[in-house]
């Protein structure tokens, strides 16, 4: 045991906060050009693609590595590179299970952000439940008609491409019919319609697919192999935000103590106030816990101990604190903590889902960390079953099967 | 000993349930977060007319007397509704008129408040995050003619379309209320967007404000009292305005629960999100008791009316909040978007939580009660 | 809606507290004969049976009377009456599904705690679960020849006669072959052994019972309609204890108060800490609104509105605050919390349990309001479905049946 | 950087596992209830044997020269055991006298620690409920031959076997440690009976208790340094064991859903349970996180040490809580019973969360650090 970085990483660290200070602050990154281009930067730096192998045109460095630029991007409140989804999840699920041909013909461009990737998995009725899905994909030969709709497609209007799950056999069990497949999402039969959030931005789309055709080539394995190949390679960036998360919220922790330095009741800073520093203080221990915890799972990926199950720990332990933490925050705060434009520095934060904003901002997307990619109740379950192995639970669908 | 409401009561409850529900459906809301006012005045005559406004003004000056059960049972419905408009500031300034202020302002306002003629509003919270009457920093100066105000009132709810303003300023005799035009020279309105995009707060800077010698209300160095009775009463309010929001909340949940299917079964015979429910009731019951024990005991005057007011607010602002979160999370995604209307009652809830004094205010006042 | 006590319970209360006053510190109440004669003398006072019919020995009062004399005696920390199970839920099915001849034998001795009462219900392998029981009684015609064990049966090692499920057919479904039988406790076949709680007393027993006899004539309603029984008559001391209980907590939260005071932190009474008087000031909160409750069920009860399944609203509402209570006491109070023998005065406090003790002692006890009559997580199975018409859940004794 | 043990910090864990199963069963913790001592000097001269005592005392006065992590690690196994008895006052105790102590002072007790022939243990809490070390009321007085101590420490862990004890005190020259024979006159010491039975506090009161000029554990005044690191080192140490009780409350809730059955099924089955347990194991996995950081800080010299131990204590206290308190909540009445083993943990965490600073005290720490 020895959390002490590695000469090596300690100098990478370095090296990446000097390039950041040099880089990151020079012109806007707004525009969908301008992300593009900063992300082309970042991955010609060696900051983009980490952990993909030197022969698809990554850089083949370690999960901490990785974890070090997202920190000193979090530190330096550095825009993030786009197309996570595609060079976290899709780029690696090409890698294992696709073909020469695939491999050729995506990866680069999907690297280089030339190429835009979202993720087609969810649908209104399978959330939760996502091997009932109901999109189907028939074949056609050559091609398949593909016939419904999706759901938190994330960058869906910047999308250029998709990787789709959908039914290509109605009649086997739910698991077993589910097909995987890349959708061209620049084609007449698919139609993506931004969806709000309560934050007030789109950052998911509905995506709506009628008739539209995607090429037998782009199948990714077998047919009808796709709930395999969607529960087995979703793991490359793994780690990646572990440390950098807990640095956006140190840099949130900070303005919300100058906020109780400038806040101020009974003639006295907020921060003054012991009831008001006995929750600080626990909030605080609670993401010093987040931060040794994120160093376990990097150790662990390290020791090629793939942590398996147990990142549903993981990522229930960090949502639930960030939800708690926000609250606390505009508790704290007051009226302060709820406006959606701010006035103060202290109101101005980054709220560590990617959407910069006020505590309001970052208050309503916590709600969102416990849903999203497998909600609270999944990860407890998942846990339950796979990492302390209670019985399964009596569900009405393995009735059925 | 009756915790259940009377027939009149019942029947004012359903009748504002009835009108809110036609007249401010969660689209009507949603029309009125673009407009510059944020209210209608369409909605404000007819709820006049319906006799709210005047609810629980003396029938001497246009209103039907009634009491704070009465109030509570209507700002519930409108909690329910996530009604946006200048309600609850109105008739709260309207009954600190009726308390302390001369028979002329009386006549002045009341009847315009009880006819829809009139707004009004009450600056309690200074620069300060300090709901204590007496931290009121903005000054008032003695001229010739009557007084200048100068300071900060911030979040001061509706202010932007209200008739008149009532603003606590410190002068030599002690903490004293004055009413003031907000279109007066040397003061300026700037909205404050915050998160409950029906709620509109406004920041009122005062600039050597003039105000006329008959401006105070009440006498000088008198307002302390006065605006703690109000704060707490207003908590009430603000805690039956939550607890309406925390309702449609759970009966959203709740019925989303029986009809959503997911692993080939409605999600509300899963315990996680069944037993989620269960507790959210729970937090709904509790915080129903705490608003109408609060509410009757302002009515009654009650020993313990003070106390109770606080408990109400402390913790229907907790429960609420809880409530309508867990809400969120019972919906999964789809409560989570902007076109769905959990959200209209989740911000509502979270917005009133930190006013009329916030928890810690009234834990704090709570406790220097209970153990002097 | 008026929570004004009528002018009637003003001056009933008045009286109560007048012959607690005289009557309830005279003499110990300690051995059972001197529980039982202060039992006596609350019966013959008028405030022990205060809902039951005059016909059968009661008083024919009013719920809220009944709370008033219970809060009151809370307030005074007045010994409680024996035999509470008996006046409160086995003599009330007597009443119900009683025969004359049951009524004549029992019900007077019961009154007056001549005869104890204890409940069998609960077996090691039926808790939750109570239908599942598995204490057998053979039909012998004129008496049934019972077998099995019990567990959680409080008064065990006092009591006289117990009320008893057992199963009557083992070949019908779980709810159906179940009977309810008075036993006799005081014979060969039935043994009591006290059980432990983590508390260090035994306030619980279990009981064996090998070929005990109960009587054929001492059968409660029809052969086989136990299960039926046992679910509609445990209703006539509901909210009894619903004031005197809030009253117990406020005179802890008073002696809390006094430990804050007397005990320093910071060279200051920790009373004067704004952290310790924001958790005190949730706690009272919480109390109050628990205070608030209770007067809505009694008045519902008052209006004859039976509560029902929402009573389990209230059994949720006040154990979970009590755990939390005693919590957030002993976490105040530091060492001097989890002292087993008080050495001040705000060390000795009445745990609302029935066993005076320590705040340790309240704070273990605590633990067990969650478990015992149904069990937080029983509770919010039951207001899930009783009362938000939730669907049912899919479970495993159901698909059986 | 490596977050997972060394092979001979797992052989460690292992073979301290195993010796506890063996030694200290449930059964034997029980025994020691009753008996006026509280522990059993077999089983300590047994863990002196092993080394334990030892463990991280330096080689060159008959230690190992191991570290915090590796007390850690025993320091978990036992309270997974609910080992009874003054292992951890006296390491902590030895701990000050190798920091502060003179030559002659570490070559009296350090060999007879490790040798498994004498036990300490440190006064840390005077009369009032304040961890601050500088918050000692109990005053030294110099004589002629050297002080009289005065004052009362309370919950004093194992003082009543110890032998000797280190108790700060107020002098002149501010706060200064003193070794005090708890033998010897004008000392009395009164056990306090507390709800873990395995757990023995005593109060100490001190009448002029006369120590030699010798008795001094560092220079005069310079105690609180001392003082603040042992509570620190303290902290961690109890934070592992609180995590070591979690562990063994998790295990047997967890065990126990599996083969329970009710209405048909495991109840480890239903979603109540079964979700209550992850819940129960993110806890203990983040304690885990949480001592094993700070033991290994404490260990490394890293900056952020102090606050590390303080993120430890508070957290782990309230994990501890809340996992072993579940536990008994998933067993139902079985983990109500005296009989069953899960109030041995339970108690103990109990214990154990208010010793060596509170929640309040390592909050108010932690804050002091980050939110200068």
């Amino acid at each position: 045991m020895d959390l002490n970085p590695t000469a090596e990483d300690r100098a990478f660290r370095t090296e990446v906060r000097r390039w950041l200070e040099t880089n990151a602050a020079t012109g806007d990154v707004k525009t969908l050009d301008e992300r593009k281009a900063w992300h082309r930067k970042l991955y010609e730096a060696g900051y983009v693609g980490m952990l993909w192998p030197k022969e698809y045109g990554g850089w083949g460095r370690t999960p901490m590595q990785q974890a070090i630029v997202q920190d000193e991007m979090a530190r330096l409140g550095a825009p993030p590179p786009i197309n996570g989804l595609g060079i976290g999840f899709i780029g690696p699920t090409i890698i294992v299970h696709g073909t020469d041909w695939q491999k050729q013909r995506y990866l680069k461009k999907m690297l280089t952000a030339e190429e835009i990737w979202c993720q087609l998995y969810s649908e209104p009725n399978a959330g939760s439940d996502l091997a009932s899905l109901k999109t189907r994909a028939e074949d056609q030969g050559d091609h398949f008609l593909v016939n419904g709709q999706k759901i938190w497609t994330s960058s869906g209007p910047i999308a250029d491409w998709g990787i789709l799950l959908a039914r290509t056999d109605g009649k086997a069990a739910k698991h077993k019919g589910i097909s995987c497949v890349l959708l061209h999402m620049r084609q007449p039969g698919v139609e993506v319609r931004p969806l709000r959030q309560i934050t007030g931005s789109s950052l998911f789309s509905e995506v709506f697919m009628t008739n539209a055709r995607a090429e037998r080539r782009d199948l990714i394995g077998n047919l009808n192999q796709g709930w395999e190949i969607a529960q087995t390679t979703l793991g490359w960036e793994r780690g990646a935000n572990s440390l950098g998360r807990v640095t956006r919220y140190a840099v949130a922790f900070n303005q919300l103590v100058r906020a109780t330095k400038e806040l101020r009741r009974g003639g006295k800073p907020l921060l003054e106030d012991a009831a008001v520093r006995a929750r600080l203080g626990k909030a605080y221990a609670e993401l010093e816990v987040q931060r040794y915890a994120a160093l376990r799972v990097l150790s662990a990926l390290q020791n090629s101990d793939s942590p398996g199950a147990a990142s549903s720990i993981t990522k229930l332990s960090y949502t639930e604190f960030e939800k708690r933490y926000f609250e606390l925050a505009l508790e704290i705060l007051g009226p302060y903590g709820q406006l959606v434009s701010a006035r103060e520095e202290f109101e101005d934060i980054d709220t560590s889902s990617g959407e910069p904003g006020t505590w309001a901002t970052a208050f309503l997307w916590s709600r969102a960390g416990t849903i999203y990619s497998g909600s609270s109740e999944i990860q407890k379950n998942i846990i339950g079953e796979r990492v302390l192995g209670l019985p399964k639970e009596v569900r009405a669908d393995r009735l059925k099967a | 000993m009756d915790f259940s409401f009377s027939s009149d009561q019942q029947l004012l409850k359903n009748s504002a349930r009835g009108f809110l529900d036609e007249h401010v459906k969660p689209a009507t809301v949603r029309l009125l977060w673009d407009d510059p006012r944020g209210e209608s005045d369409t909605l404000w005559k007819e709820i006049a007319q319906l006799g709210w406004l005047g609810l629980s003004l003396p029938e001497a000056h246009g209103g039907s007397g009634l009491g704070m059960v009465e109030t509570a049972l209507l700002l519930e419905e409108m909690g329910r509704a996530a009604y946006p408009g200048p309600y609850w500031p109105t008739v709260l300034a309207a009954t600190a008129i009726e308390l302390a202020g001369a028979e002329a302002q009386k006549k002045r306002w009341l009847p315009a408040v009880a006819t829809g003629d009139a707004r009004a509003t009450i600056a309690f919270l200074d620069t300060e995050l300090d709901w204590r009457p007496e931290a009121a920093q903005t000054r008032a100066e003695k001229t010739g003619k009557g007084w200048t105000l100068s300071g900060r009132k911030r979040f001061v709810p509706w202010a932007h379309v209200a008739d008149v303003l009532l603003v606590p300023a410190q002068t030599p005799d002690g903490l004293t209320l004055f009413l003031v035009d907000p279109r007066a020279a040397g003061l300026a309105l700037e909205p404050v967007p915050v998160m409950d995009l029906a709620t509109r707060l406004v920041d009122v800077t005062l600039d050597r404000a003039p105000v006329a010698a008959d401006a105070l209300l009440g006498g000088p160095g008198q307002a302390g009292p006065l605006l703690a009775a109000l704060l707490r009463r207003g908590a009430v309010g603000a805690a039956a305005e939550m607890l309406g929001a925390a309702r449609r909340c759970l009966d959203m949940a709740v019925g989303y629960a029986k009809v959503r299917e997911q692993f080939g079964q409605p999600i509300g015979s899963f315990q996680a999100i069944r037993h989620k429910c269960a507790e959210m009731l729970l937090e709904a019951e509790n915080s129903h008791s705490a608003v109408y024990y609060a509410a009757w005991a302002l009515d009654a005057k009650a020993e313990d009316a003070e106390l109770a007011a606080s408990v109400a607010k402390a913790y229907v602002g907790d429960a609420a909040r809880k409530v309508c979160g867990e809400a969120i999370q019972v919906h999964g995604g789809i409560g989570f978007t902007w076109e769905y209307d959990l959200h209209l009652y989740f911000k509502r809830a979270k917005a009133l939580e930190s006013m009329y004094g916030d928890g810690d205010y009234h834990r704090e006042a709570i406790l220097r009660r209970v153990a002097a």
